[in-house]
């Protein structure tokens, strides 16, 4: 039994690391806000398989939420592509 | 089987921290750093979460389920450690507060010199210092 | 596509390592002994913290000094916010006015804000008051009553809320109240012969001092969340204009 | 002191079905919580007290969410899974007169129309609802509201006006 919580928390992991990848090498930084929030839901998912639903109650409001906020109002402010 | 799914988590964590390390000293945006900072930090917590999970079946949030001394003891057998938990919420607060700083300073960045391209940054501040002498 | 081929390389790698890996490690069956302790002493027990609620038990009872230091970081933060977009007095009133008109969204969403935004209030005092029971407690709590104020000003404005009181100084209020209540709370015990910061049973009927250690950390991380974002939602030209700079 | 008492109301019954208990703790907890709620933004929640606590508005926001739920929505679906199958549609974006005056009634047709399939809001002004509809069959916009908004506006009417 304790393979399929194992399984389901390796699957968030994965997506956590596929979209971090994709935020980090992304140019449209609008784009890269839009990965990095579908690796925090992938991560609050793996709180919550952790047995950890205090971090996941916190977690889900900052990340998914406010950190986003956040980051638009920041990227509105300076500029939205980055030049590499 | 359970071991080698295990590992594969681990090192996933591990190969996201690094990822997001090459985001933080090769990427030159400052905004973009920060994305990376936030993807570090994250993957931080989640590896210390991730140590203090059991690997058995049933597990139980650390969370007593009812107030009885028989209930204690299954719930001793099964439950995760706390510990780590208990640091890892103030961490995400207090994270998210340390990053509103760094956002703030980076849009004050922004507005005193333009630009929040690291390269052109350096440019124009080595411009400020040769101004001054 | 092609961006996805080191990715694809990254995940063979680890699953080839962790084959390599996996005949070495014992996976972890048992807590460690500061946890054992922990959940055993947390309701029951001679140091008993009297919350079935373990995590909440260590962070504001076993742990309790570090969670202050933890929030006076939090405050510090903020502070430091604050002053990096410092105004004076008249710059202040400045940037109340709106210097022109912003675009606001449909009123279907206006409409829909209003009733959610009562909604997240009451959820996110439940997460709060419940913290010494079931999962919740002051940092969720207030994480989550944050996002209210941020949804009035997506939805509408950073005016509308300050035209209804609820501005920058308000906020620091309130978040200063918060943080002089959790600094009262963790005192008031000593009066009485207790230990400081912990869960002291000073209010009998209420089950202790945790309740109100949540309520007011709940109010300071709200509070504090709320002032950053009004002070974000100041449009740049504002900022240009005070700064003499650009454009 | 206006629209206290609803808002308090709508605040208390979301405090104790988060909770998920309601021992004398959550009800004491919950009672504080909703008049503070109330008194902080009740004044722009609602315009008339005695229109909120109408006993029947809120019957008729029963009736309408159990048909709405179980008749409208099926029919439409059905629809539409037959336009699905078959591939016959002529979609395109249409002009429909909207009657009801308050915000309330407007946001409740303007979600009942995008909810249903088939049809979707995309914009609205002071007289007018833009719709993208998978099936136009008439561009007048009488026509249109009666094909489209005429039930939900009935309701909408009944429930906010």
């Amino acid at each position: 039994m304790i393979e399929i919580h194992l399984l389901m928390l390796l699957i968030t992991v994965l997506i956590g690391l596929i979209f971090s990848y994709l935020a980090i090498i992304e140019k449209d930084l609008l784009k890269a806000i839009g990965y990095s929030a579908i690796q925090a839901i992938a991560y609050a998912i793996a709180f919550y398989i952790l047995m950890a639903p205090d971090i996941v109650l916190a977690y889900i409001a900052i990340a998914v939420g406010i950190y986003s906020a956040l980051l638009v109002f920041v990227v509105s402010k300076t500029g939205r592509y980055e030049v590499v | 089987m359970i071991a080698f799914i295990w590992s594969v988590i681990i090192l996933t964590l591990i190969a996201t921290i690094m990822i997001s390390l090459y985001g933080i000293s090769r990427r030159p945006n400052l905004v973009k750093k920060l994305i990376a900072l936030t993807i570090f930090g994250d993957t931080a917590n989640l590896l210390v979460v991730l140590l203090g999970y059991r690997l058995i079946y049933p597990v139980a949030p650390p969370i007593l389920p009812s107030l009885s001394k028989e209930a204690l003891q299954t719930f001793v057998k099964t439950a995760v450690d706390p510990l780590p938990q208990a640091l890892v919420i103030t961490a995400v607060v207090i994270g998210m507060a340390v990053n509103v700083l760094i956002a703030f300073a980076i849009v004050q960045i922004h507005r005193l010199y333009g630009t929040v391209d690291t390269r052109e940054l350096s440019k124009k501040l080595i411009q400020v210092e040769g101004g001054e002498q | 596509m092609k961006k996805l081929i080191p990715i694809t390389i990254i995940i063979l790698i680890i699953f080839g390592l962790a084959y390599v890996m996996s005949g070495k490690i014992e996976p972890q069956e048992n807590v460690r002994a500061l946890g054992k302790f922990y959940l055993e002493n947390s309701y029951f027990g001679d140091y008993s913290a009297k919350s079935p609620e373990v995590v909440t038990a260590i962070l504001w009872d076993y742990r309790g000094v570090d969670t202050l230091f933890e929030t006076s970081v939090f405050f510090l933060a903020i502070i430091g916010s604050l002053t990096l977009f410092r105004l004076n007095k008249k710059q202040e009133k400045e940037a109340k006015e709106r210097i022109e008109k912003v675009e606001e969204l449909t009123l279907v969403i206006k409409t829909v804000t209003k009733v959610i935004v009562a909604m997240i209030l009451a959820v996110s005092a439940s997460i709060a008051l419940h913290g010494h029971l079931t999962p919740g407690g002051g940092f969720q709590g207030g994480s989550a009553l944050a996002v209210a104020p941020l949804l009035i000003i997506a939805a509408y404005s950073k005016y509308a809320l300050e035209k209804q009181g609820l501005d920058k100084t308000r906020a620091l209020i309130l978040r200063s109240i918060g943080l002089i209540g959790i600094a009262l709370i963790a005192l008031l015990p000593l009066t009485k012969g207790g230990f400081i910061m912990q869960n002291q049973p000073i209010f009998p009927w209420l089950g202790g001092s945790l309740i109100f250690y949540n309520f007011f950390e709940y109010l300071a991380v709200g509070a504090g969340f709320t002032a950053v974002f009004l002070l974000l939602a100041i449009p740049e030209k504002v900022f240009k204009k005070i700064l003499g700079v650009g454009e | 002191m206006r629209g206290v008492i609803s808002t308090a109301i709508l605040a208390f019954i979301t405090y104790i079905i988060f909770t998920g208990s309601a021992k004398p703790y959550d009800l004491f907890t919950g009672l504080i919580v909703a008049v503070g709620v109330g008194i902080l933004v009740g004044k722009f929640l609602v315009r008339e007290d005695s229109k909120a606590l109408n006993p029947l508005r809120w019957i008729w926001a029963v009736i309408y969410f159990l048909k709405y739920m179980l008749i409208i929505e099926v029919k439409t679906h059905l629809d539409v899974m037959k336009r699905v199958i078959t591939g016959k549609y002529n979609a395109g974006i249409v002009r429909v007169p909207i009657n009801v005056k308050t915000d309330y009634a407007k946001t409740l047709v303007a979600n009942s129309i995008t909810n249903t399939p088939g049809t979707v809001v995309v914009d609205l002004d002071d007289k007018y609802l833009y719709v993208n509809w998978i099936d136009v069959t008439t561009e007048d916009p009488e026509a249109c509201r009666r094909e489209i908004s005429e039930e939900f506006e009935k309701f909408a009417e009944k429930i906010f006006e």
